[in-house]
């Protein structure tokens, strides 16, 4: 691997002390914190022009026009997005005819809605309809005939597990969920995926049992939970009765559902925002770099001397915008 | 050896078997043909050295149109041979019908039941001779084309093809030593098919179903509210608010600032939060304060400025409208958050309105309006960040609500409607779920699937 | 004329994309990509308006010299350097350079007894080469590889994004030496050496960090927000605590309850109030694009002022 | 001025303080490591099981014996630190079967990162034989336009990935991110949309992403995908993994070490799954912290009202 370039060194030590500007924004706006704001919001708009050239206008117009790349389109009917394309340029340049503008704006907001409605009508709706809609009682998937699928959304399971489990249960069908687990066939890690998996809330024993027709009765009991709070929260969404009396307190209860989903996503984001936080600790420390890059980089001193540099100036930056304001006071006599 | 072999494949076509094979779908006439047209009968030229012993051929071969077609695709359908080597691949050919080909004379699969076996000649399979090897989906034997070649023992295939009129031939071929073709048996033939497309996916009926209902419920409640009929809506706290902050900036002389979200036009938040922009700066002309909007595409930008002016010209104060208001920041998610932090932080505008779809930066920009003091009210159907402006705004408008929020700013009576109309579906869903977990708890009847495919 | 046949468009338009979804055919198809292909095309030609709208705020606070308009001239300038940069420059030079082979005069006796012969490669020392699948550091100074006589492809590239690699393909006999000079040309435009640099060490670190902000964002926000005022508050603050818990390996240390305790939450109260969310936006998400599409609701259609 | 309560004190704390204990909580465990196990949770698994199941191959042999996989890489510099590592153990994991890959992104940020993982994990070999810490089976290096195919960046969020949906080759005007055209390209033969894939690894950080993927292409022609998304993502992504339209889901940084000790080999995901635990103990402490001062200011108003 040939030695990294000295303007990509300069690049990364760039790359640092405007993570340490981006960074002073916690303490409070600063020059330093607007001079990477900036920076970074000319530097995305240059990129995005750019690549929208590149990817869009560059194939499907010119392409499509000059070079009769128009796949499926005639190149006529490209021509139309030309015009609407004027049209729009019309309105922003020409304040005078700016009504022109209003066919290509009309074409896209209707156009785009009716797709959407029925992007939202299938996915969003009819799916979660469908799946609110299916049976709540949960039934134990019987390891003696259940097919290899059902064994692999066991908790514990996997592939290799469920196949195993089929070639056992041909051999002598299982007598208990205990003799299952325990088969010779099966490795230590599988036994000790399966055993850490026990537990008849939502563990092994609640999901799977030896025999047809049993039921999980916690499995039910959740699905009722579910449906109750899937329920009560639409009633929460209802706009035509005031929410007071029976109706206020579904929707209260319904409220509630949704602040438990709304903590449990909110918990769950807390880890990935930290990962992030982590993730660009990685790479002023140089971690995520090749070693010997890594060396002339020297990611932690210059994450250090960009500190020193960041702290320097905001004091300064500070004492003197103190004077400044000092001065506007003494000027204006003791207001 | 090989060469002349497949090239008998084609021709070794049990003639008699149009009329043998009963064709399921409607009964295409066999059209018999004019005398002048038919090939003149030679004696069958010296032809390839006996053939191995012919494998059995497909039975049951069936070509129809799929359901809800787009007009280019046949499903092929066929049983093969109980005893059928593992060796033995499946052929498809097709060919268009009614295509004169140039030079040879137009012969035809569905000559009359002759009972001598047509072997292959040039004539019949034209000059080329066809791709021994490899036998690829695409490659040319005579006027035939190859349309796949199944070799994991498939016995159902939708082919492709422009539409028109398609004859077909189903072989099965055994492969020898590199790919070649030791062996070959009769073909089964079907045809003339036609390509068609429908009009209508039947699958699709349930989401249609829904489309109509919620149109139908706002015709309904359009037409009620034509009668005069007053609706009744409950109070939405989130809405009431942005009234009471945007009086509240005018007395502080601050801007107001309304964010639409980072999503394009193709996103119907961003269209609902458009709309609201437009009552919005109708409330901000009224009141003289100004009115910042931070857009994140261009697009959005140029419909937001066209809907402020909408705004300010239905307040009647088309000259207070400063196009340079509605910004376009840039369409990077954390160079846009970054930027709108400055402007929270140095316009310091007294109520900060976040309307439309928002990813990870919510918090930020939630964050930094909060150091402001400023009153925030955000509404986005984003679930990811509900939480987020739950936490750290005044006001929040949860997925519905943001679709609402326009009904009630402006009280309008077909806005209501559609409120109402929501409403009603919302309670039809309710039985529907209902009803489905009963009927499938009850083993009855699976609604769900039924409606929903 | 000027509100009445773009309220008719977008309703034309409108019901379009709306039965396009439910009718198969592929003539339908075909239009309803052509149509997609329009409204791409008018999101990306947009960039442009987008491009001058930020001129036009930017440029008079700078002649006006308000506040912070030297940070104003900092965002003009990197834009427009990214945008000079992202054009690909090298097409108008000179044609693209192909490395030079010279063939040694008199073949090599040794090397053809043993049936053999030699590739010297001379490039410098930050070009990597590759003979016949093996790679190895260029140095600046020749290095010669033995090679089975025959045709032989030589690949010449830099380690850092931007440059162009070459290939040059030399048929060599056996005891014949040739030598190899090349040097990658440096490229602009999307891939080009400048703008790769400028991705790398300005774009994606300030992106990386301001996301990273979230982190202690995230902190103070739990801080200031979590407060059990009522019981709604506390329910969240519960959730989010015994989430928090749940999925951070930690948790699994602590007790393995915490991990199940934490799936239910997401499979059964989470789901159920995620799902009424999705139908309740959904519905008002159709009611919405009915209105927009039936024209009921036309404030994007603009003033006739 | 009696000394003032200590609850008023805590009122006029200072947030920046919970920042100060944040940067120290996440950079000081970078030097101490913990060494916590990460166990894979049971959407991680499935994810793993997905890939598992797919038929591996000899490196020169062609599909259908191999497995032919899509994989979009939908991310920003900004989301790698959560998804990079899932990216990477996947890739092994793929590469150990043999699997021949097709790369897309939709993200317009994404091609210069696509580019570098290109380079380091599938032109070179990840965990070639010998590597420490790693008793799989080894990797090698894949030849461009044979065992991976590279189609480039396409935007259009929704709507192009419909197109991927029903016109992949289209959707990509015919051509490879480095020109080629993609009929001259063997591996692709009889690959013309994503159903004709045999899996579809959507690495995705937000929008669009694996949520756009079940919406445009996934609930119309049940595709097998397994997405990988930010922890964020994880409760707008779960009702898709609960009703079978994604078969597997890795969440977060926490579901990036659990795939990572699924295939054997520890990694970025590992070390930074230890940091977490510190970081989530920091903002449990701040919510309670956050309750002392406001339980205490109100008992202190109501204590000022009544004394």
């Amino acid at each position: 691997m040939t030695a990294l370039p000295w303007v990509d060194i300069v690049g990364y030590w760039i790359g640092i002390f405007l993570t340490i500007c981006c960074l002073s924004f916690l303490y409070k706006d600063n020059p330093f914190y607007k001079l990477a704001e900036h920076l970074f919001i000319g530097v995305s708009v240059g990129y995005l022009i750019v690549l929208q050239y590149g990817d869009n206008i560059e194939p499907k117009v010119v392409g499509a026009v000059f070079r009769g790349e128009a796949d499926g389109g005639w190149w006529v009917l490209r021509l139309v997005a030309l015009v609407l394309v004027l049209m729009m340029f019309v309105k922003v340049v020409v304040p005078r005819w700016s009504w022109l503008g209003r066919y290509p704006l009309a074409f896209v907001v209707a156009f785009y809605a009716g797709l959407q409605i029925n992007a939202v009508a299938q996915a969003e709706l009819g799916a979660q309809i469908k799946f609110s809609a299916g049976n709540i009682d949960a039934v134990k998937v019987d390891l003696n005939t259940a097919p290899v699928d059902a064994l692999i959304a066991l908790p514990g399971s996997s592939g290799l597990v469920a196949t195993k489990l089929v070639a056992e249960r041909a051999q002598r069908p299982f007598v208990s969920v205990d003799d299952a687990v325990t088969r010779p066939s099966l490795t230590d890690l599988e036994r000790a995926d399966l055993a850490g998996a026990r537990g008849n809330l939502i563990g092994l024993d609640a999901k799977a049992a030896v025999g047809p027709g049993q039921h999980d009765a916690f499995g039910i009991v959740s699905n009722l939970l579910l449906l109750a709070g899937l329920l009560s929260s639409l009633v929460y969404f209802y706009f035509s009765i005031a929410h007071r009396g029976v109706i206020g307190g579904v929707s209260r209860f319904g409220v509630w559902v949704l602040m438990i989903g709304f903590g449990a996503s909110f918990g769950l984001t807390v880890q990935g925002r930290i990962s992030l936080a982590i993730g660009r600790a990685y790479d002023v420390l140089g971690r995520t770099v090749d070693p010997a890059d890594a060396d002339r980089i020297h990611g932690p001193v210059v994450a250090v001397v960009s500190i020193a540099l960041i702290a320097a100036g905001i004091a300064l930056w500070e004492r003197r915008a103190r004077r400044d304001a000092g001065d506007q006071a003494g000027s204006r006599g003791q207001s | 050896m090989t060469r002349a072999l497949l090239l008998a494949v084609l021709a070794l076509v049990t003639v008699g078997s149009a009329a043998a094979q009963p064709t399921p779908s409607a009964p295409t006439p066999v059209v018999p043909l004019p005398p002048d047209l038919r090939p003149p009968s030679r004696a069958p030229d010296p032809g390839p050295p006996p053939v191995a012993p012919p494998l059995a051929g497909v039975t049951d071969l069936d070509v129809r149109v799929p359901d809800n077609d787009n007009g280019r695709h046949f499903a092929i359908r066929f049983t093969r041979a109980a005893d059928v080597g593992e060796d033995v691949v499946t052929a498809v050919f097709r060919r268009r019908w009614g295509q004169v080909a140039a030079t040879a004379v137009f012969p035809t699969m569905l000559g009359p039941a002759d009972a001598t076996p047509r072997t292959w000649s040039v004539e019949f399979a034209g000059p080329t001779p066809p791709p021994l090897g490899a036998l690829a989906a695409g490659d040319e034997v005579g006027p035939w084309q190859v349309a796949e070649v199944l070799a994991g023992g498939e016995t159902t295939l939708t082919d492709e093809v422009p539409p028109g009129q398609y004859e077909y031939v189903v072989v099965e071929l055994r492969r020898g030593p590199g790919d070649t073709i030791v062996a070959a048996s009769a073909g089964a033939v079907i045809g003339p098919r036609a390509t068609e497309a429908s009009w209508f996916n039947t699958d699709r009926t349930g989401y249609l179903g829904i489309v109509l209902l919620i149109a139908g419920f706002i015709g309904w409640y359009v037409w009620e509210t034509r009668k005069g009929k007053a609706l009744y809506v409950r109070r939405l706290p989130g809405v009431d608010a942005i009234e009471d902050s945007i009086g509240r900036s005018t007395e502080m002389g601050r801007p107001v600032l309304y964010v639409t979200g980072l999503e394009e036009i193709q996103n119907i938040q961003t269209i609902a939060s458009l709309l609201i922009l437009g009552h919005v700066a109708e409330k901000t002309a009224e009141y003289d304060t100004d009115l910042t909007v931070a857009n994140y595409y261009p697009l959005t930008m140029v419909v937001a400025e066209e809907v402020v002016r909408q705004g300010y010209a239905n307040a009647g104060r088309i000259d207070a409208h400063r196009p340079e208001r509605c910004l376009f920041i840039t369409a990077e998610q954390f160079a846009f958050a970054a930027g709108v932090s400055g402007i929270i932080l140095r316009d310091r505008p007294a109520t900060n309105i976040y309307f439309g779809s928002f990813f990870g930066e919510s918090l930020l920009l939630a964050e930094t309006g909060f150091t402001t003091g400023a009153v925030q009210i955000a509404g986005t159907a984003e679930l990811t960040q509900l939480p987020f402006f739950i936490t750290a705004c005044d006001y929040t408008l949860i997925g519905e609500e943001l679709y609402a929020a326009s009904a009630y700013l402006t009280r309008e009576p077909t806005l209501l409607a559609n409120l109402k109309a929501a409403d009603a579906f919302k309670i039809l869903a309710m039985l529907f779920i209902v009803i489905g977990v009963a009927l499938a708890t009850a083993g009855v009847f699976d609604l769900g699937p039924w409606a929903f495919r | 004329m000027k509100k009445t046949v773009p309220l008719f468009i977008g309703i034309a338009f409108g019901c379009f994309a709306v039965a396009e979804f439910y009718i198969p055919h592929h003539h339908v198809g075909a239009l309803s990509n052509e149509f997609r292909q329009w409204a791409a095309i008018l999101a990306a030609s947009a960039f442009i308006l987008g491009g001058v709208n930020i001129l036009q705020v930017t440029w008079p606070q700078i002649r006006r010299r308000e506040p912070d308009w030297r940070y104003k001239v900092v965002l003009l300038v990197s834009a427009a350097i990214m945008l000079l940069v992202g054009l690909p420059w090298h097409k108008l030079g000179s044609p693209a350079k192909t490395p030079t082979v010279e063939r040694a005069a008199t073949a090599d006796a040794e090397l053809a007894a043993r049936g053999k012969a030699a590739i010297t490669v001379v490039v410098d020392d930050d070009v990597t080469f590759m003979i016949a699948g093996k790679s190895a550091a260029g140095t600046g100074r020749p290095v010669v590889t033995e090679v089975d006589p025959g045709e032989v492809e030589v690949k010449l590239s830099r380690r850092v994004a931007g440059y162009r690699p070459l290939t040059a393909k030399v048929t060599v006999a056996a005891g014949e030496r040739a030598t190899v000079h090349g040097d990658p040309p440096m490229i602009w435009g999307r891939d080009g050496r400048v703008f790769v640099w400028i991705y790398d060490h300005i774009f994606s670190p300030a992106n990386a960090t301001m996301f990273a902000l979230l982190a202690f964002f995230v902190a103070s926000a739990a801080f200031r927000a979590f407060r059990a005022r009522n019981v709604e508050a506390a329910l969240l603050l519960a959730a989010a605590i015994f989430m928090m818990l749940g999925r951070a390996p930690l948790g699994r240390a602590i007790s393995d309850v915490l991990p199940d305790v934490a799936q239910w939450l997401l499979d059964v109260p989470s789901n159920g109030g995620r799902r009424a969310i999705m139908m309740g936006a959904a519905i008002g998400a159709i009611a919405t694009g009915l209105r927009v599409i039936l024209g009921i609701e036309r404030s994007h259609l603009g003033s006739d002022s | 001025m009696s000394a003032e309560h200590w609850s008023a004190k805590l009122q006029r704390f200072d947030r920046r303080w919970i920042f100060l204990v944040m940067a120290v909580a996440v950079v000081v465990p970078l030097f101490v490591p913990l060494g916590l196990p990460a166990r894979p949770d049971p959407m991680t698994k499935a994810a793993f099981n997905a890939v598992e199941a797919l038929p591996s191959c000899g490196p020169d042999d062609v599909p259908p014996k191999c497995a032919r996989v899509f994989v979009s890489i939908d991310l920003d510099p900004a989301s790698t630190p959560e998804i990079e590592p899932f990216y990477r153990a996947v890739v092994l994991h793929l590469k150990r079967k043999n699997a021949k890959l097709v790369f897309a992104t939709t993200w317009y940020q994404a091609p210069p990162l696509v580019d570098r993982y290109l380079r380091e994990t599938i032109e070179a070999a990840i965990a070639p034989a010998g590597t420490d810490g790693y008793d799989g089976a080894a990797d090698r290096p894949y030849r461009k336009g044979i065992d991976y195919v590279n189609l480039g960046f396409r935007d259009g969020k929704g709507a192009i990935i419909q197109a991927f949906g029903s016109d992949l080759r289209g959707a990509f005007d015919h051509r490879a991110d480095d020109g080629t055209r993609l009929d001259r390209i063997a591996m692709l033969d009889g690959v013309n949309k994503l159903s004709d894939f045999d899996l579809i690894v959507l690495v995705s950080a937000g929008n669009p992403g694996a949520k756009e993927y079940v919406q445009y292409v996934g609930t119309r022609n049940k595709l097998p995908m397994i997405a990988a998304c930010t922890a964020v993502s994880t409760t707008d992504l779960a009702p898709y993994y609960q009703t079978g339209q994604l078969i597997g889901l890795v969440a977060g940084m926490a579901g990036s070490a659990g795939y990572e000790t699924l295939v054997g080999k520890p990694g970025a995901g590992t070390a930074g799954a230890d940091v977490l635990n510190i970081g989530n103990l920091v903002v449990i402490a701040a919510i309670v912290f956050g309750n002392v001062v406001f339980f205490a200011g109100r008992r202190y108003q109501r204590r000022g009202r009544t004394s």
